[in-house]
């Protein structure tokens, strides 16, 4: 089957020749039909770049893409059957949401009739057909950013582009309108990509996740195998492993603080890394507590955070730290080179 | 509390002294005389008119200069405390300034050169006198106009050669030529219906409108036009000067506008400008003026240049002879919005 | 995405319809014929001798430079404090006062400038100059209302209560913290008052007397009667000393902030 | 916006206080402005409301003045859309560049603001004139000599010129507001650059472009230079006749009539723009 989208060694400068900046350098890409991807990465790695040459915004400087297995780099954005949902919403302020949903199917000529039921099934979709006579400007930021979802769905879109659609929202109203999301690309079985700099955001919505760094694709995969195996520091640091120790005989590795265990006197070792330590500082987080420690065995005094349940050590005191062989993650030489 | 009430009141207080610090204020004063006059060869003017003046009686003459509408709009804005004496005015300008009441009848006495001068020069109603006439004819390119026009309809004539202009009816020679037109063509010289009616089947040909004398100069010399109405005055500088240009007096429409003297009615300095209102028309000044600035005299012992007859022949000597007349001048000024109404909507198309 | 034919063709006849006219002023003020006529005939700068020698000129911009300059400071006088009093105060019918001091721009200059010239210099005797000022003042006002108003309303009346709270009395407040934050307004409705005063042509156009005028209205007499390029000098002039302004004004606060509405 | 706050120099809940701060100005309001416009329109000098009255009634029927109105509205009216025409497409551009080219045309496009319309409208002269660049041009192509000087065509070139400076901004005042997502949103749901103009782009700048229309049509309707220079003796519009009232025939109870019409004119168009402007923020 062929990917809905392919890029071929895309690249994309911005300013003059001279002093032009990469914002996408040689990426290769093939998104996967009926899936939801996920280009994630910190701001300034080219992933809304990316969704911006996909969509036809932007042209690339170079390489080729393809929609549907046909070259559409030269394509304009309307005749590329793309639905865009935007970080800002972009609703027509002077029209009802009605008509803002009905915009895309009008602008393909559609029958009238034809674009009434499609218009009103899409906003049902997202539960909003009572407010189809509304104005944008009378919903809340959530409402809005369904009716830009229903807009996008509404013209059947080969593939569905979610540039940062939910970081408008706050925090409770964003993880409500993730499920959402999943939900509606379920249900229409859409192609969805999605640009996001939140890792939970990835993890959770993602069949297939691309991780891109400075215009480049540093890693891709589903969510539970790139999540466990980070192929290097870069991606590691990005989803939340916060420990790089040096350890003897195992090179470069990274851990997760939750998997950093301290032993209790006398506790049984289990398959793994054991260090003598000194407690540094301890934070209280509610569920558990952040202790930093200092590693006397490895050299240059490596600090260690550990997310520790129950009773916590004070400062200064001597500790033993496992660090579990089932968590620990060997980052290659190469990987840590290229830092 | 006390401090911006204060402030405010200084502040229009220094506001009402602006205002009215320089409103100038001239009393009687026979020192000095003010004459409004036309900004055309002001220097000249001063040299052969108002020094000698300043000679002969003592009196320093300041000149005001414009032209007539702006300067009878200055009288008339001044009219309750007049700062000026002598005004130099076309003749219709001078009819409309008498309509408005800025001028003073003239006692002949104190002016005894109004006894001698051509008779058509003194007012009927006792103004200000005539001092100088222009004479409305046909100013033309020698060398693209083969013979000399004897009459208006050289302008009607689709087989002139060459372009033409006509005067814009703010200018002097413009309701001239709708007079002139209307003897021509019509029941007399107050026929202006029929003037404006010929005038306008050539309108649209008519390259240009012009509204000064260097305009229509400019337009003849670089041989745009081959012929505009004009006043003879125009024509002189080119003819002196050697130019293929010549100027026509057609046969019929003898139109002319005169230049005259008004006293301000409360004139500052009345004795001042009777004195030299009279010292305008004496022949010996008149002649140099004629030499100078090209005004033909209207004292009958002035001395008329031999450049203004080749330009006007006789005319030049003795206009009412040659049949030349000034037109009706109240008809001119009564009608003076409308017809410039109509000279726009009709004829400059 | 900008690469539309037709948006360039468009963009380009419109700069071209602006400053065009501009341009072909420049080479018509440096040529050595005495016609109007482009491209010119050979270079020389005697039409700008002309023009420095061409008394009307040389007076009329004196007087345009002093009408401009009172009428400026005359309205920032009046416009600064009014404005003040309407941010800052409790006023019954606040609206209707501040339509007021808006309805000089409503009001075509022409009408304005006969309406003084009818009432003022011929119904009260007041002298050209004078009636000048008062009109130009009339007419920069509400310039002044609106830029420096517009200053004020972005800034936090807080800020005041805040300086108020850290003890300071109010006379103190007005001058380190009220008048600080209308400086930026202050300048940039001063600049354009003033541009707008030496630019004005139909206001002035019947407010002359005995050598009282101002430039542009000199400048247009001239272009009327004379036909040759003493007036292109004069406006290259002009330009010359437009663009030092702009660049001045650029420097100083922004032309964005100046012309932004 | 409104603010019960206290002024910070002086206690403005004292009345005596404002009212010094406000009397001033409105005192120069009243003698510089009220009151001679009011007295003007009624009783010019030589002239009472009744020889208004007969003049206006003339200006209005009169077969010779009625064209000139025409003419002044025909004029502005064209102008305008012209204005529109080539104003908005610049602000477009303007407003979708990036910032460093913005800044630099906007100062482009606000530079002729601060020369004045002699300077501005002086070029035409040399363009249109007899032996002017258009001419010359039109005959080297052989057309002819072209005679544009002292036409309409002459006026609204000129008046373009002027107010184009004021639309621009106006446009861009708007648009710049516009979130260009807008516009890409458009395009994204398959409308043509044309169509996500006509229905995003410029319906969302509609309060922009009528301030901008109100401003340069009340412009044209009182410029006096330009059509004074442009259209000379042959094409006057009510500015011009006013002049010419006033300077020309000195008839000035006819001159206030002409500055009523003129007033009126520009008063009707001002409060329909804001009526329509309203109109368009309540749908």
């Amino acid at each position: 089957m062929t990917p809905v989208v392919q890029l071929e060694s895309v690249s994309r400068a911005f300013g003059r020749s001279r002093d032009a900046v990469a914002a996408v350098s040689d990426l290769d890409l093939a998104v996967p039909r009926g899936k939801f991807t996920t280009l994630l990465g910190p701001s300034g790695c080219g992933k809304t770049t990316t969704l911006r040459m996909i969509a036809g915004f932007v042209q690339p400087t170079s390489g080729r893409i393809l929609l549907e297995g046909a070259d559409a780099t030269k394509t304009p954005p309307e005749k590329r059957n793309i639905g865009m949902v935007f970080q800002s919403y972009a609703l027509f302020p002077h029209m009802t949401i009605i008509d803002n949903v009905a915009f895309g199917l009008r602008a393909r000529g559609l029958a009238k009739t034809e674009v009434t039921a499609r218009a009103g099934e899409a906003l049902e979709l997202v539960g909003l057909s009572a407010l189809a006579g509304r104005k944008p400007g009378a919903l809340s930021g959530g409402q809005q950013q369904r009716v830009a979802l229903a807009r996008a769905v509404a013209i059947r879109p080969s593939v569905l582009l979610l540039d940062e659609p939910l970081s408008n929202l706050d925090a409770r109203l964003r993880v409500q309108m993730r499920a959402e999301l999943r939900r509606v690309q379920r249900e229409t079985g859409l192609t969805a990509i999605l640009v996001t700099h939140d890792q939970d955001e990835a993890l959770e919505l993602s069949d297939h996740m691309v991780i891109l760094n400075k215009g480049r694709l540093e890693q891709e995969g589903a969510p539970r195998d790139v999540f466990p195996r980070p192929a290097s520091r870069f991606v590691a640091d990005f989803l939340g492993y916060e420990n790089f120790p040096v350890l003897p005989g195992h090179g470069p590795v990274a851990i997760r603080p939750e998997h950093v265990r301290l032993l209790s006197s006398g506790e049984p070792e289990d398959a793994g890394v054991t260090l003598e330590a000194t407690v540094t500082n301890v934070t209280y987080q509610g569920s558990h507590c952040v202790v930093e420690v200092n590693a006397n065995g490895l050299g240059d005094g490596t600090r260690l955070l550990c997310a520790h349940p129950g009773e916590a050590p004070r400062p200064g005191e001597a500790v033993r730290v496992l660090l579990p062989a089932a968590h620990l993650v060997t980052l290659g030489e190469d990987a840590e080179a290229a830092r | 509390m006390r401090r911006p009430v204060t402030a405010a009141l200084a502040g229009l207080c220094a506001l009402a002294a602006t205002a009215t610090a320089c409103a100038p204020t001239r009393e009687a004063d026979t020192d000095t005389l003010v004459v409004s006059t036309f900004s055309f060869a002001t220097e000249q003017f001063m040299e052969v008119v108002a020094e000698p003046f300043e000679e002969r009686t003592g009196i320093e003459v300041v000149l005001d200069t414009g032209n007539n509408a702006t300067r009878l709009t200055k009288l008339r804005i001044n009219k309750e405390r007049p700062d000026t004496d002598v005004v130099l005015i076309s003749d219709y300008y001078a009819a409309i300034g008498k309509e408005m009441g800025l001028f003073e009848r003239i006692d002949p006495e104190t002016v005894p050169n109004m006894a001698e001068i051509q008779p058509w020069a003194v007012d009927p109603e006792g103004y200000g006198p005539a001092y100088t006439f222009q004479l409305l004819g046909l100013m033309y390119r020698t060398d693209l106009v083969e013979e000399e026009p004897t009459s208006w309809g050289a302008l009607w004539d689709p087989e002139h050669p060459g372009g033409f202009a006509l005067p814009d009816i703010s200018v002097s020679a413009g309701p001239l030529m709708v007079l002139a037109t209307g003897e021509t063509y019509g029941s007399g010289p107050t026929d202006a219906d029929t003037g404006f009616e010929r005038l306008a089947a050539i309108g649209p040909d008519a390259l240009q409108f012009y509204s000064s004398s260097t305009e229509v100069s400019s337009l003849l010399e670089r041989g745009e036009i081959a012929m505009a109405p004009s006043l003879d005055n125009f024509a002189m500088n080119a003819v002196e000067a050697g130019q293929p240009i010549g100027f026509a007096l057609p046969e019929e429409g003898r139109l002319m506008t005169a230049n005259t003297a008004q006293i301000v009615n409360g004139a500052p300095n009345r004795a001042g400008a009777e004195a030299f209102v009279d010292f305008l028309l004496d022949p010996q000044v008149q002649s140099e003026v004629a030499e100078v600035i090209y005004d033909k005299p209207v004292h009958p012992d002035a001395q008329v240049t031999d450049l203004m007859t080749r330009v006007s022949g006789e005319a030049a000597v003795n206009p009412t002879e040659a049949g030349y007349h000034q037109g009706d001048l109240d008809l001119i000024a009564g009608e003076r919005s409308s017809w410039l109404d109509r000279f726009v909507e009709e004829v400059a198309r | 995405m900008i690469r539309r034919p037709l948006l360039s063709l468009l963009t380009a006849l419109a700069f071209l319809i602006m400053l065009g006219p501009v341009v072909i002023l420049l080479g018509v003020a440096f040529t050595a014929g005495s016609t109007l006529t482009f491209p010119p005939e050979g270079l020389s700068l005697r039409w700008f001798a002309a023009a420095l020698d061409y008394q009307p000129f040389i007076s009329s911009l004196g007087t345009s430079l002093v009408v401009a300059a009172l009428s400026t400071v005359l309205a920032l006088a009046l416009g600064v404090p009014a404005t003040l009093a309407l941010q800052r105060g409790l006023i019954p019918g606040r609206g209707v006062v501040e339509n007021l001091f808006a309805t000089p721009i409503i009001v075509p200059e022409l009408v304005l400038g006969l309406a003084l010239f009818q009432q003022l210099m011929v119904g009260l005797q007041i002298t050209a100059l004078a009636t000048l000022v008062i009109g130009h003042t009339v007419l920069l006002l509400p310039y002044a209302v609106r830029v420096v108003g517009a200053s004020l309303a972005l800034s936090d009346p807080r800020l005041e209560e805040a300086a108020r709270g850290l003890g300071a009395g109010p006379l103190r407040t007005f001058f380190q913290v009220t008048l600080p934050v209308m400086r930026p307004g202050i300048i940039s409705a001063a600049i354009l008052a003033f541009i707008t005063s030496l630019n004005n042509v139909p206001l002035s156009l019947l407010l002359t007397g005995p050598g009282v005028s101002t430039l542009p209205v000199e400048m247009l007499n001239y272009v009327q009667s004379s036909y040759d390029p003493v007036v292109a000098a004069v406006s290259v002039l002009l330009l010359a000393a437009s663009v030092a302004v702009a660049l001045v004004t650029e420097r100083l606060v922004g032309f964005n902030k100046v012309f932004g509405r | 916006m409104r603010r019960a706050a206290n002024l910070t120099g002086v206690e403005l809940s004292r009345r005596g206080t404002l009212f010094a701060l406000l009397v001033p100005g409105l005192a120069v309001l009243l003698f510089g402005f009220l009151y001679p416009v009011a007295a003007t329109l009624a009783f010019p000098p030589d002239g009472d409301p009744a020889t208004v009255a007969r003049e206006t009634g003339s200006l209005l029927t009169d077969p010779y003045l009625l064209p000139v109105i025409a003419r002044t509205i025909r004029v502005a009216v064209v102008t305008t859309l012209i204005c529109l025409v080539l104003g908005f497409p610049v602000a477009y551009l303007i407003s979708r560049v990036p910032p460093r080219w913005s800044g630099k045309l906007l100062a482009l496009a606000i530079f002729p603001l601060m020369l004045n319309t002699v300077v501005r409208t002086y070029g035409w002269l040399v363009v249109l004139g007899g032996n002017g660049l258009l001419s010359s041009l039109t005959e080297g192509l052989g057309l002819g000599p072209s005679r544009l000087l002292y036409t309409e065509t002459a006026i609204v070139l000129g008046l373009v010129q002027l107010f184009l400076p004021l639309m621009i901004l106006s446009c861009y005042s708007s648009l710049s507001q516009q979130d260009p997502r807008l516009e890409e949103a458009a395009r994204g749901l398959g409308a043509s650059p044309g169509r996500a103009f006509r229905q995003v782009v410029f319906p969302l700048a509609l309060p922009g472009a009528l301030v901008g229309c109100t401003l340069v049509f009340a412009g044209a309707v009182t410029a006096f230079t330009t059509p004074q220079l442009l259209g000379g003796a042959r094409e006057r519009i009510l500015s011009t006749l006013l002049y010419s009232r006033v300077n020309v025939s000195l008839d000035w109870p006819a001159a206030s009539a002409v500055a009523l019409v003129m007033t009126v004119l520009v008063l009707v168009v001002s409060a329909l723009s804001s009526r329509l402007s309203a109109k368009g923020s309540t749908q």
